[in-house]
């Protein structure tokens, strides 16, 4: 078993606790043990970063001073949000000395930079094989993978992936054997922050996405971030109310879709709490390639009826 | 005695230090006069002991700069001298000599804010440092020197 | 003794506004040795020079030391003028007193004290200045031209023209290059090949003029009026003498679904082949990559059906030594990758192309015919956006600069377009027109109010394809910076012009400057644009920068030019500022231990070993010696003598140090 | 119409900002790709590239319609903007900066009240218990902006689906975290 | 193999191959000193053990040696590098000098030319011993006002007599640097300047050539160290460029390490 550093973040405890449940029933078929970061609080989220640039520091450089104090280097957080705060963090931080020494000043913990924080495509990208081996029951189908923002931008800070069209998870979703569709909108913004403030935006936000999903032949929309879930799958009322249409399409993580090909159960997965039930045109065996140029006409009907 | 004013001898080659230092001039960008420039065709051309010389004439600090590899003017001069400067500088070293008194730079001619970067970070690094006595109390004649500048 | 003259310019108030120059020269004349000294507005001004010229004859002067701006600048100006009052040249040096002094730093007592020091520090070097004369070279008349494009072409039949060799170097199977490629020109729609392809005939049939197609330039040694170059003849698999150019071979070749490189993607080509029917020479190579019988060992189709038995598999490179007194650089462009557009989907959406392949579609000699047609499904695009800037004026792309070729394209291709399809949309989003040159803004006017081409400013920033169509996000920042959505059918891209491929190997072979962006440097901006800082290698169109068909031409034969004046005498003068073994008395005849380690340092092969012999020829003693035809100055080979047997005049060991020793 | 009556101020905005954050206005050439890209853009009452635009021009009253916009609201920061923009403008920056001097000189948007409000519910509840506790947080914020009905259908759905914890979890050393709110003055 | 080095002087000189052996001999007080056989009688005059170490190779670039014809010399490992890099000097041709070859287990080597003489030499590395590595490595690791200290104290006895110099082999200039006065290179007076100037100087003449006979070291009357310098120098040379060059400092790879410039 190799040991890990883990930082689930607020989401995962709660509105996302299927994200969590799920990693952790994967992860033993990878043979990763998982080392919680001692007493973690919230990175502040955008709402520090939106209000004020010290906390927005402060409270991410806290968590990583505990968690080096622990002796974790490699720390795997698997909330994009969470993740894309840690990034620019450290960034900023090893930028800028006098903003380093007043972070310091201010959390009363030293950050001395050993530590390295993982997202979860990087994560399971390093071990591609592991999951390849365990992929008990191919995941035969159609998806789009989306990423959203905050992996891949600005790319100058997060360095993930191409910035633009990114593949570690199409690449991913392929080793567990699925078909990942070439469409358009795999960093495009749900809305995310404003799910809670201004559902009707995320509708249109989010409705865009879910739209061209479909229409490119997906019979799944995998995330990797939890906000991305909520603004997918919890606001998909609004989502439909926007576009007047009854989009279905189930919203899977990503961890929950390598699950599904390892064979693991769906409530161990926490497939249960989605509000858009994970459900899939059931005579459809294997997955067909949609040619590009028809876009998925044969899947549409059964991903979306009118409203 | 006001603050200590370290004196720095810069060997640069023509084609690009030198360029790149009257580009600094051409955009007016200021930095720190403390700097007295020897213009060599080339850094291939530097003797290590015009190094030496320059210690032993009383300089507090040395800014060796010339092409980046790959430019040089003459192909392969600062190729050579970059070769001649790791054996001479790992040996100056290895004698005690202050070696971050010697400042090694790549400046092309279009670099004119970098040259002002060398010159400023130099001059403040030796100011740091303080007067080279040690090399200085070495002969008793360049101690006559400073006098001599100083008058 | 020395008797040394200082003259402190005051450039104005450039050095006088931050140097004290009446204390500077005041200084200057207590330095032993320095027998005038004083300071004046404009030293390089008429009067100023006069004043050096009337103190040399006046006091005798035996050194010049000219405090100013760069000697970069003006130590030319200054070196004439002292031989023009009969002081040799070479004992006039100039102190830095503007770009490295007044200019740089704050007015202070330190800074007028570097302008002294500065000064001191000349006045001890030129004490040591010996007088030199300048070096006698032979000149070979004839030229090299590396790239068969319009700027070679020009610049071929230019030089072959006024009656000197050109020995022209093409690293594709024929010459004619991107111009070749173009449908119509700007301002005047007139076809690029009906103006092109007479020139490259006349190149072909020229006396004066060899051709050497599918040839690369392996190597160049020497300096100006005297270079070797060794010219790679790539094997082209064919006998050239007894190819007719009847073009069964590539009729009957079984592989043809190469994409071809004069199509810019958009069409196919045979394993052996013409690039395009007007090639010159009409000639085929067999593209050995994709050849059957190279890669597989089977085939041989071309070689049953070859009328003339032309074709040779075993042919081999060829190397080709020549002699040449002047090199034309002339390489042109490529055009930016796809890699730089994942926003815009180039390369992932086949109906997103550059200019050059949009080119290639309104080419009557082109894969269409000249019909517009989309790539994916062949259908004529009712709706073609047209985004200007692509890759140019994007530092976060890496490219800061203007490719200032795409504004007159671009509005070309809209008004091509509507002149094929009348019905049909076009847009262009642009951040500015540039369009400075004559009759050029009318064009892009005509384009706008004849043909209805809608300008919108704004850049995209994203295209995506949904429902068959590619939706371009946009806005007009003239309209309240509003985003806009235009779904398309096409959209062309003007890709930044780049640097040649192998550019910047060329450069490193050849020993001239480039730039960040591997283009190369021209010897000054303003007043040298032809020429490189290498003497004798001279540049002409797109290898120095992004350019158009008039600018290329003009500067080809301006290129042509320079090389007709350096071919109009016998010899040329160099300056002497090069490396020398010393010779002494006997029995030591020289300091030189003959160890023979500076040879392989020396960057010309300028070193060699020479026996020195008594009168009655007995040998005594083998020293180098340096050929100063060779020998370019740069003294690696100074600093690497421990016996100091060898120096570089004008930089000797004995001036540097002089030099230190007063500053 | 506007006039201009200043330039350059150190006190202008565009000066502070680039003291403050490095963000040069000078730097946008007006190319608009920002606003191309921008998925919110048709939310906002000034698109980013409008806002440079006003920054760079300065008329007078352009701070203030700045500093009183919606779209510093309603930005989400996706940087969608920065990762195109051809000149580096760190437009996110920009914006987190102009939103920081909107809440310090009051002139926050009406519409933006809301947002605002729910960001600082949020680090309240960061501050007491340490992490974020999603009830509270849409209760808190729900009180404070009294839209208590909206949203109401979808939280017993969410607490039967198990993803809503009706007590808060209390991290153990929440003086570590008082320590850093008071001394960045949040 | 005493006798059959004697044996094969004897032979050389009588067939005239040879004008000269220069070889070692007894000298006084049981010291050891270079000998030069002219008759092939006296052959039996050389002497071989440990003390022989003296690298006499020396001889081979004076004008006075070579005054005397063709000679051969005893050459122990270092002696056959100080040969063949006199070689690659030009100072030495095929043809012009015999070696009496001295395997490291003091075996008599044959070599029908020095083409094979430094093909066997070749064949041994170039490495310096375990102790020369800890003295070299002792001193890197002082701090940099230690080794300054360390010296200013070896030198400040040093009288600039330049016996280093005579007893070197590749110190074969006619007229050294040191003796240039335009421009004065190195301080005249031995005051700490001139001194460290000259050690810093000869270390680097020999940068990339020294066979690090020791014969510098050997022949200081005060015992400087001073062939700790270019000791330090062989190690460098070796981590730095690989030490394939058969002279570092005229070769140069374009990936070079330039970590300290910046």
């Amino acid at each position: 078993m190799t040991k890990i550093g883990y930082y689930p973040g607020c989401s995962l405890l709660g509105t996302a606790r299927e994200y969590d449940e799920s990693l952790r029933a994967i992860l033993p078929r990878m043979g990763v043990e998982l080392v919680d970061v001692p007493d973690w609080n919230c990175c502040g989220a955008s709402s520090a970063h939106m209000l004020n640039h010290e906390l927005s520091l402060s409270l991410p450089a806290r968590i990583l001073s505990s968690a080096e104090n622990k002796g974790i280097t490699d720390m795997l957080v698997p909330c994009a949000a969470c993740y894309n705060r840690f990034v620019m963090t450290i960034h900023e931080l090893n930028e800028d000395s006098k903003l380093r020494a007043r972070v310091a000043d201010i959390t009363g913990l030293d950050y001395r930079g050993t530590i390295h924080p993982l997202n979860i495509l990087e994560f399971l990208e390093k071990r591609t094989d592991a999951v390849k081996a365990a992929t008990a029951l191919p995941f035969e189908r159609n998806v789009a993978c989306y990423y959203g923002c905050l992996l891949v931008r600005p790319p100058t800070v997060m360095k993930f992936d191409r910035s633009e069209d990114p593949r570690t998870m199409d690449d991913l979703m392929s080793a567990v054997g699925a078909n990942p569709v070439d469409w358009a909108f795999k960093v495009e913004c749900c809305g995310a922050g404003l799910s809670i403030t201004s559902p009707a935006l995320v509708g249109k936000l989010s409705g865009r996405i879910i739209e061209n999903a479909v229409k490119s032949g997906a019979e799944a929309i995998i995330v990797a971030c939890p906000l991305c879930h909520a603004n997918l799958d919890m606001r998909r009322s609004a989502i439909n109310k926007a576009a007047g249409k009854k989009y279905t399409v189930p919203v899977l993580y990503i961890t929950q879709a390598v699950g599904l090909a390892m064979g693991l159960k769906e409530k161990e997965l926490g497939l249960h709490r989605h509000l858009v039930k994970v459900r899939f045109p059931a005579d459809r065996g294997a997955a067909q390639a949609p040619t590009h140029a028809q876009p998925a006409a044969d899947s549409e009907p059964a991903q979306t009826e009118e409203a | 005695m006001s603050e200590f004013e370290p004196k720095i001898i810069a060997f640069v080659c023509n084609w690009c230090t030198y360029a790149g230092a009257d580009l600094t001039g051409t955009s007016r960008i200021k930095y720190a006069s403390n700097v007295r420039i020897v213009r060599l065709p080339c850094t291939g051309r530097i003797d290590f002991m015009l190094l030496m010389k320059a210690f032993s004439r009383g300089a507090d600090g040395v800014i060796v700069s010339g092409c980046h590899p790959n430019d040089c003017h003459y192909t392969s001069g600062n190729f050579h001298a970059r070769r001649r400067w790791i054996v001479f500088k790992s040996l100056l070293d290895f004698m005690g000599i202050d070696v971050r008194r010697i400042h090694f730079a790549w400046v092309s001619a279009a670099e004119g804010a970098k040259w002002a970067e060398v010159v400023n970070s130099v001059v403040n690094d030796v100011r740091a440092l303080g007067p080279y006595d040690g090399y200085k109390n070495l002969a008793p004649i360049a101690a006559d020197w400073r006098i001599q500048d100083a008058g | 003794m020395s008797r040394i003259g200082v003259f402190i310019c005051h450039c104005g108030e450039n050095i006088n506004g931050t140097v004290d120059c009446a204390k500077v020269a005041e200084a200057a004349s207590r330095v032993p040795g320095v027998s005038h000294s004083v300071d004046y507005k404009y030293m390089c001004s008429d009067p100023g020079q006069s004043m050096i010229k009337e103190a040399i004859k006046e006091k005798k002067l035996t050194g010049v030391v000219v405090g100013a701006c760069s000697p970069r600048m003006h130590e030319p100006t200054f070196r004439r003028a002292c031989a023009e009052a009969g002081l040799n040249p070479y004992l006039c040096e100039m102190a830095n007193l503007r770009e490295h002094c007044s200019w740089v730093h704050e007015k202070s007592e330190a800074t007028t004290r570097k302008a002294v020091d500065l000064i001191k520090s000349m006045i001890e070097k030129v004490k040591l200045n010996q007088p030199l004369q300048p070096i006698k070279v032979p000149v070979t008349r004839a030229a090299l031209v590396l790239g068969g494009g319009i700027a070679g072409i020009q610049a071929s039949l230019d030089i072959a023209n006024a009656g000197h060799q050109v020995i022209m170097v093409e690293r594709e199977p024929s010459i004619g290059g991107h111009m070749s490629q173009l449908s119509e020109t700007f301002p005047t729609l007139d076809c690029s090949q009906c103006i092109l392809t007479p020139r490259m005939v006349e190149v072909a049939q020229h006396p004066n003029i060899t051709l050497h197609t599918y040839s690369e330039l392996e190597s160049l040694e020497g300096f100006i009026g005297n270079f070797k170059a060794k010219i790679r003849n790539k094997a082209r698999c064919v006998d050239e003498k007894l190819c007719t150019g009847c073009g069964m071979c590539a009729q009957k070749c079984p592989t043809k679904k190469i994409s071809s490189e004069f199509n810019a993607g958009l069409g196919m080509r045979s394993a052996i082949y013409v690039p395009f029917p007007q090639a010159v020479p009409n000639k085929p190579v067999i593209d050995k990559d994709h050849c059957t019988f190279f890669q597989k060992g089977k085939c041989k189709v071309c070689e049953k059906v070859c009328p003339t038995k032309a074709i040779r598999y075993d042919q081999e490179d060829r190397i080709i030594d020549v002699e040449v007194g002047a090199v034309v650089l002339a390489t042109g462009f490529d055009v930016l990758g796809t890699d730089f557009f994942p926003e815009y989907g180039y390369g992932r959406y086949k109906d997103v192309i550059n200019g050059l392949q949009f080119e290639r579609l309104a080419s009557a000699s082109g894969p269409t015919l000249g019909v517009i047609k989309r790539p994916s499904d062949g259908k004529v695009p009712e709706t073609v956006v047209f985004v200007a800037c692509a890759g140019s004026r994007d530092p976060a792309k890496g490219i800061e600069y203007c490719s200032k070729i795409c504004c007159m394209y671009t509005a070309k291709h809209a008004m091509l377009y509507k002149h094929k399809v009348h019905e049909g949309s076009a847009y262009v989003f642009y951040m500015d027109i540039r369009a400075g040159g004559k009759m050029y803004d009318e064009f892009v006017r005509r384009a706008i109010e004849e043909d209805d081409v809608k300008y919108v400013r704004g850049r995209v920033s994203r295209i995506y394809e949904e429902d068959g169509k590619l939706v371009v996000k946009g806005a007009d920042t003239l309209l309240g910076h509003e985003p806009l959505e235009i779904r398309a059918d096409l959209v062309v891209l003007a890709t930044a012009g780049v640097a040649s491929s192998g550019a910047e190997e060329l450069a490193q072979k050849l020993h001239v400057s480039y730039d960040s962006h591997h283009f190369f440097a021209e010897a000054h901006p303003k007043l040298r644009p032809v020429e490189t800082n290498t003497a004798g290698i001279f540049l002409a169109g797109a290898c120095q920068s992004p350019r158009d068909i008039p600018e290329t031409v003009s500067q080809a034969s301006g290129a042509a030019s320079k090389v007709a004046g350096l071919f109009s005498q016998e010899e040329l003068t160099r300056e002497p500022l090069v490396a020398v073994v010393n010779r002494t008395a006997p029995p030591l005849y020289s300091t030189c231990t003959g160890c023979g380690l500076c040879m392989p340092a020396c960057p010309y092969q300028a070193i060699e070993m020479e026996e020195i012999r008594t009168r009655d020829g007995t040998v005594v003693k083998v020293a180098a010696k340096v050929n100063p035809g060779l020998c370019q100055g740069c003294g690696t080979c100074v600093a690497l003598c421990r016996v100091k047997a060898i120096d570089l005049q004008g930089y000797t060991n004995e001036q540097i140090y002089a030099e230190l020793m007063a500053l | 119409m506007g006039a201009i009556t200043h330039s350059r101020k150190s006190n202008s905005l565009p000066a502070l900002l680039q003291k403050f954050t490095g963000v040069a206005v000078s730097r946008c050439y007006q190319c608009g790709k920002c606003s191309a890209g921008c998925p919110l853009a048709e939310e906002m009452d000034y698109t980013p590239s409008r806002i440079l635009r006003m920054l760079q021009l300065g008329l007078d009253g352009h701070e203030d319609s700045i500093l009183r916009s919606f779209s510093l609201w309603v930005c989400l920061a996706c940087e969608t903007c920065y990762a195109r923009c051809p000149q580096e403008v760190d437009i996110p920056k920009m914006m987190d900066f102009l939103r920081a001097e909107s809440v310090s000189r009051k002139k926050v948007n009406p519409r933006g009240r809301d947002l605002l409000k729910f960001h600082q519910t949020l680090l309240d509840s960061v501050r007491y218990t340490g992490r974020l506790y999603e009830v509270g947080l849409i209760a808190g914020y729900k009180a404070r902006t009294l839209n208590i009905f909206q949203d109401l259908m979808l939280a017993p759905r969410l607490y039967l689906l198990g993803k809503l914890k009706l007590f808060p979890h209390f991290i153990k050393n929440r003086k570590s975290l008082s320590r850093i709110y008071e001394k960045t003055g949040a | 193999m005493l006798a059959k080095m004697r044996q094969k002087a004897k032979d050389l000189l009588s067939s005239g191959v040879v004008s000269t052996v220069i070889g070692y001999g007894e000298g006084s007080g049981n010291r050891v000193r270079a000998l030069f056989i002219r008759k092939p009688d006296d052959a039996d005059k050389l002497i071989l053990d440990e003390r022989c170490v003296q690298n006499l190779a020396v001889y081979l670039t004076k004008r006075e040696v070579r005054a005397l014809g063709r000679p051969a010399v005893v050459a122990r490992v270092p002696v056959m590098r100080t040969i063949q890099q006199l070689m690659f000097e030009k100072q030495v041709a095929e043809g012009e000098v015999a070696v009496i070859g001295i395997s490291p287990d003091s075996q008599v080597l044959d070599f029908p030319d020095l083409k094979s003489m430094a093909e066997y030499v070749s064949a041994i590395p170039f490495e310096l011993s375990a102790d020369e590595k800890a003295a070299v490595e002792k001193l890197e690791k002082m701090t940099a006002g230690e080794r300054w200290n360390f010296w200013l104290d070896v030198l400040s006895g040093c009288s600039k007599c330049y016996a280093c110099r005579q007893s070197c082999p590749l110190c074969y200039c006619e007229r050294c640097t040191v003796e240039c006065n335009q421009p004065q290179w190195v301080s005249v007076p031995s005051h700490g300047l001139g001194n460290l100037e000259w050690h810093i100087m000869r270390a680097m003449h020999l940068a990339g050539r020294c066979v690090n006979c020791g014969d510098c070291f050997r022949a200081c009357p005060l015992e400087i160290p001073l062939n700790l310098l270019t000791q330090k120098i062989i190690t460098d040379i070796a981590d730095k460029f690989g030490g394939a060059d058969e002279y570092a400092l005229n070769a140069f790879k374009p990936d070079d390490k330039e970590d300290f410039i910046r």
